[in-house]
């Protein structure tokens, strides 16, 4: 945690207590009082504690966790400015071969160019709204939104217009958190539900093959992602030639690398690897649901490989770890705390099935190409039944116990 | 005996006295049979993707209501207690075929797209509930104006949900467009109006799930204007 | 009067009133009504005919326009090796005959409608498929010269509004005019469907973006049946 | 065998009775507190769907549609009684239930015990009538079909009661907004579980 102190610059909490007041009860802008709560502990260790009741004491607070969370993501989200610029110029110049590591800084500058407005909007309108609701409903800010404000334009299209992401992030926040009481009390991923709700509402601008590119500019360039390409194996005009002319567009490397078309953050494996490691050394991620979501994944994946009915099926398991957003689901979307599966048992269930059927989704359902992003909402929806039934084996099983001794 | 009864018995009530009125005013909001009593959303929610489709069947519940509120309270006398609700059943399934035949002849593209809703219309609980309730221990008049009430609390909700979902995601009100036209025209690649400005359509709109938030939304409204309609839990 | 209305006697006979009145008002009710629901489903069919042809009815005026240009004209009913076989081919319904599997390949019955607009012959063909969610069905229209389209009408159950439910458009359906399903000497040729835009192209017509499974179970559809409508329209 | 099969799945995920069509939301909204109440009441609705359905089936097969009564001989097969279908189904749904409700007390007491209070309830649970009248439109060819329709959409009714009522019980420490409490609350959830149920829409079995 030594690092937050660089930010305790004595001039800024002089500030800061200077405006206390203003914002206290009876003060000119009582109001705002959980706007200025919010931003001053943001900064600064709050100087009041705990009077009553039980407490566990931790080093960790939620602050700091939503911190590290918001650290392991940097990697995927400046891997993917770059990557987004790379294909930009892909598309421009209609050379699928382009060389990837060339021109560099230009690509970066193009990404950061795409995807900083898309940040920025999330967090403006997430925040906004959150902070209207919090003075309406007289319940403290909670710092919950400054991951999901992160991971919500690290799951779009390049391509979405800014109000989609606007409107999307809005319906997330009031929906899918306000209405339940706010941080920790939501059963859905909040970056999800905006995801899924763009996903229905205007499925146009959130697959195909013209939202993956920026600035997609080359006549009947077709800039399809793995996941679309692979897609049309399940039509008998597959747009591509058959599992090997997919895996010779997109080599095992290159997917695991994320030198592919996909949504701006969830494209590099490895990115992801890099943020999944912070997250289990900081024991902020859960290690369990990461590692059944991806045995999850291979064990469908393999079982579809078995079956291999249709061209789509005999696509590698292995290969489905590194496309699309299965990675980046497992490491930030599946581990969320607050809408995985609670129980040590139930994370092993969740993660399995999770994984699993996302890849039954991609394989066996043509209307969608990207299953991960579905599976992880329909598990969210089912871990407190799986909780349930662990809870009730526990005490079944300590009756028995019982009974016995 | 009798002469008693006559001399007590009160001053015939005018037809829209304050009582009756009542009756039909309370369904409206603070009695209404979908946000509070929870009744009858079971056909309510998967027809209002259009306004034209909730005004359809809307009256074609206030239809059977209504007759079958009266046709149940001149009965009451008369039906045996043990079968009474086979009994109901009856009169709601009969008047529901007269519905749907009256619909299929004479709007046929409707009740196409009502499909089974229409049929559902028997186990909508609002009805059932009504006859039970009310009906079984009233005189025909008041409920009349009782199954009024009902069916216009039940209309009142349907189309403000199918308001909100016919214009969000198609664009238009009773099948007229107000937004402009989404489909390409010469010129308008985008389709016109504020189509041509970048907007689209919001298909989850038209998908179920929305119809189950949209009332979910209503009732927070509806509740947090009126605090006694809040549920401890 | 008082009654005793647990009284089974009174059970019954309450019972029996009520189920001979509600069958009386319900039998009057549905007889009546009869004709007119099932010529509702036949003035449905004939928009659909007469709009595959190009020509907008309403429900008013349908029956003199189907008069007018396909009624007055022969109808056939062949079957899938291009025979013509017995039946009237405006009451077959074609989504049965396509879905019932008691019916077999050779048994099944396919309609053809011929009508006469603006002195040229046309050939109705009824096409059904699979979208996505459930069936779509249509009618697909040829020239005189029995291979190019002269027109298109399709209809569906419940595909996704916005996606699939777009061929019913006039914008999609047009995207089929003057497409051939065959080549001079009538051997079956396939119409695809393509996503990259070339559409333009002969043989080819652009999907819906987004409606790709629909898009599909229409190609499937339209080739399915030309193929099997080409072996009568050869004889002929 | 393999379409049998899709139909059965199809009542259990894509169309599910409850996020697909939101049939027997009353009973749905009102027994969904615990999950305990909800898995008796579940399992009653496959119970019943599983019997009704099929014999619907028979019923508009050999009675009711157009033509059905030709069994009965030459003169009979021009006549129609589907308009009488809605009063037939709810007669022969109303009164399954009664005898499956006299049956299952009378050689079944510890199921009774578990299902008991809940099959009266079932009568007039939009589902079953539902099931009936979606039997009826859409025309399955065999009573097998029939059958696993009734029973997999038994089952998706089933796991969409039994899942909101885990989150009901999870969400009772939330602090939802008073005016959505209870209704409100349940309302929305089951939108965001329709959401995810939609992942299932489209898959060709």
């Amino acid at each position: 945690m030594t690092q937050l102190n660089i930010n305790k610059v004595k001039f800024l909490e002089k500030q800061l207590k200077k405006l206390e007041p203003t914002f206290a009860k009876g003060g000119k802008l009582e109001k705002l009082h959980y706007v200025y709560d919010a931003l001053a502990t943001f900064a600064f260790t709050p100087a009041t504690t705990t009077s009553r009741g039980a407490h566990i004491r931790d080093g960790v607070d939620l602050k700091r966790t939503m911190f590290i969370v918001v650290l392991a993501l940097i990697p995927a989200l400046i891997f993917g400015m770059f990557n987004t610029g790379h294909w930009h110029f892909v598309a421009e110049s209609g050379n699928w071969n382009l060389p990837y590591w060339d021109n560099v800084l230009d690509k970066f500058i193009y990404g950061a160019i795409k995807v900083l407005p898309m940040i920025v909007v999330s967090y403006g309108v997430g925040l906004g709204v959150e902070f209207i609701f919090c003075n309406i409903k007289g319940h403290p800010i909670h710092e919950g939104f400054l991951v999901s404000g992160m991971l919500i334009p690290l799951v779009m299209p390049v391509e979405v217009p800014l109000w989609m992401v606007a409107v999307a992030t809005a319906f997330a926040v009031l929906i899918g958190k306000e209405v339940f009481g706010g941080t920790g009390m939501n059963i859905v991923n909040i970056a999800l539900t905006a995801r899924a709700f763009l996903f229905f509402a205007y499925p146009t601008k959130m697959s195909g093959d013209t939202v993956w590119m920026g600035g997609q500019e080359a006549d009947g360039f077709s800039g399809a992602t793995f996941l679309g390409d692979a897609q049309s194996l399940l039509s008998d005009s597959p747009a591509v030639n058959g599992v090997d002319g997919i895996m010779a567009k997109y080599s095992f490397m290159d997917s695991f690398m994320g030198m592919i078309p996909g949504s701006i953050g969830e494209t590099s494996a490895l990115a992801c690897l890099i943020g999944a490691v912070l997250l289990i050394a900081t024991g902020v991620g859960s290690l369990r649901i990461m590692l059944s979501f991806v045995i999850g994944g291979l064990a469908f994946g393999a079982l579809f490989n078995a079956i291999g009915v249709n061209d789509y099926m005999n696509v590698p398991a292995y290969m489905h770890l590194v496309v699309g957003g299965f990675a980046f689901g497992a490491v930030f979307m599946a581990t969320d705390p607050v809408t995985a599966a609670q129980t040590a048992h139930g994370k092993i269930w969740y993660g399995f099935f999770g994984g699993g059927i996302a890849i039954l989704i991609r394989v066996l359902n043509p209307a969608y190409p990207e299953g991960v992003m579905l599976s992880i909402l329909f598990m969210n929806i089912m871990a407190p039944l799986i909780d349930h039934y662990v809870i009730q084996a526990n005490i079944n099983r300590r009756l028995k116990r019982l009974k016995v001794a | 005996m009798s002469e008693v009864a006559e001399k007590v018995k009160a001053p015939a009530e005018p037809l829209f006295s304050k009582k009756n009125r009542k009756l039909v005013s309370d369904p409206l909001s603070d009695n209404n049979p979908i946000t509070i009593q929870v009744l009858g959303i079971c056909s309510a929610l998967a027809i209002t993707v259009q306004v034209e489709q909730a005004v359809v069947m809307s009256a074609a519940v206030f239809f059977v209501l209504a007759l079958g509120n009266v046709v149940i309270s001149l009965l009451r006398n008369l039906i045996p207690g043990r079968i009474r609700i086979i009994v109901q059943l009856v009169v709601v399934a009969s008047l529901v075929i007269i519905v749907n035949q009256v619909l299929m002849a004479f709007l046929p593209d409707v009740s196409a797209k009502l499909s089974v809703f229409v049929g559902l219309i028997i186990t909508n609980c609002i009805i059932m509930g009504r006859f039970e309730a009310f009906a079984m221990g009233n005189k025909p008049w008041p409920s009349f104006m009782d199954a009024v009430g009902n069916a216009t609390g039940y209309a009142i909700i349907l189309i403000i949900v199918a308001v909100v979902r016919e214009l969000l995601g198609s664009g238009s009100l009773y099948g007229i467009p107000i937004l402009g036209s989404p489909i390409p025209v010469e010129g308008y690649p985008n389709g016109t109006g504020l189509f041509d400005m970048g907007y689209m359509n919001n298909n989850l709109m038209v998908l179920p799930p929305m119809a189950l938030i949209v009332v979910g939304i209503i009732i927070w409204i509806q509740r947090s204007r009126n605090k006694n309609l809040i549920e401890s839990h | 009067m008082k009654v005793n209305k647990d009284n089974t006697g009174y059970i019954f006979l309450f019972t029996f009133l009520l189920i001979g009145v509600v069958a009386v008002i319900l039998s009057i009710l549905a007889t009546s009504l009869a004709p007119q629901i099932s010529k509702n489903n036949e003035t449905k069919k004939q928009m659909d005919l007469l709009q595959s042809i190009g020509i907008e009815s309403t429900r008013a005026n349908a029956k003199e326009l189907f008069q007018k240009y396909i009624g007055s004209n022969p109808s056939y009913v062949i079957n899938n090796r291009g025979e013509v076989v017995e039946g009237n081919a405006f009451e077959i319904d074609i989504r049965t005959q396509h879905r019932d599997k008691s019916i077999s390949e050779d048994a099944k019955k396919y309609p053809l409608f011929i009508a006469n607009k603006d002195g040229q012959t046309l050939y109705i063909v009824p096409v059904v498929g699979k979208g996505l969610w459930g069936p779509i069905w249509g009618y697909v229209s040829l020239k005189d010269d029995k291979r190019t389209i002269y027109g298109v009408s399709y209809d569906h159950l419940g595909e996704t509004p916005g996606l699939g439910a777009e061929i019913k458009q006039k914008f999609f359906t047009d995207r089929y005019l003057a497409e051939t399903v065959a080549d001079e000497n009538l051997n079956y040729m396939p119409i695809k469907i393509v996503k990259d835009g070339s559409g333009a192209q002969p043989q080819k017509v652009d999907g819906i973006t987004g409606g790709t499974i629909t898009s599909k179970g229409v190609e499937e559809m339209v080739n399915r049946t030309m193929e099997i409508y080409l072996n009568y329209l050869k004889t002929i | 065998m393999q379409e049998t099969l899709s139909i059965f799945v199809k009542g259990i995920f894509s169309e599910n009775m409850i996020f697909a069509y939101f049939l027997g939301m009353c009973s749905y909204l009102a027994v969904s507190k615990t999950v305990k109440t909800a898995v008796g009441l579940g399992a009653a609705v496959i119970f019943v769907l599983g019997i009704t359905v099929p014999i619907n089936y028979l019923l508009e097969n050999y009675v009711l549609k157009e033509g059905a009564l030709a069994w009965l001989g030459e003169g009979y097969a021009d006549i129609n009684l589907s308009f009488l279908s809605f009063i037939m189904f709810i007669a022969v749904i109303a009164s399954m239930v009664q005898l499956v409700e006299m049956l299952v007390e009378k050689f079944a007491p510890a199921l009774y015990g578990a299902l008991g209070i809940f099959l009266p309830l079932i009568a007039v649970n939009c589902a079953i009538l539902g099931g009936a009248l979606f039997m009826q439109d859409r025309q399955y060819t065999s009573i097998g079909d029939a059958t696993a329709f009734g029973i997999g959409s038994g089952i998706g009714w089933f796991l969409a009661i039994v899942a909101i009522a885990a989150i009901r019980e999870k969400i009772k420490y939330s602090h939802v907004p008073a005016p959505l409490r209870g209704l409100g609350i349940t309302f929305i959830i089951t939108g965001l579980m329709g959401m995810a149920f939609m992942s299932f829409m489209g898959i060709e079995y």
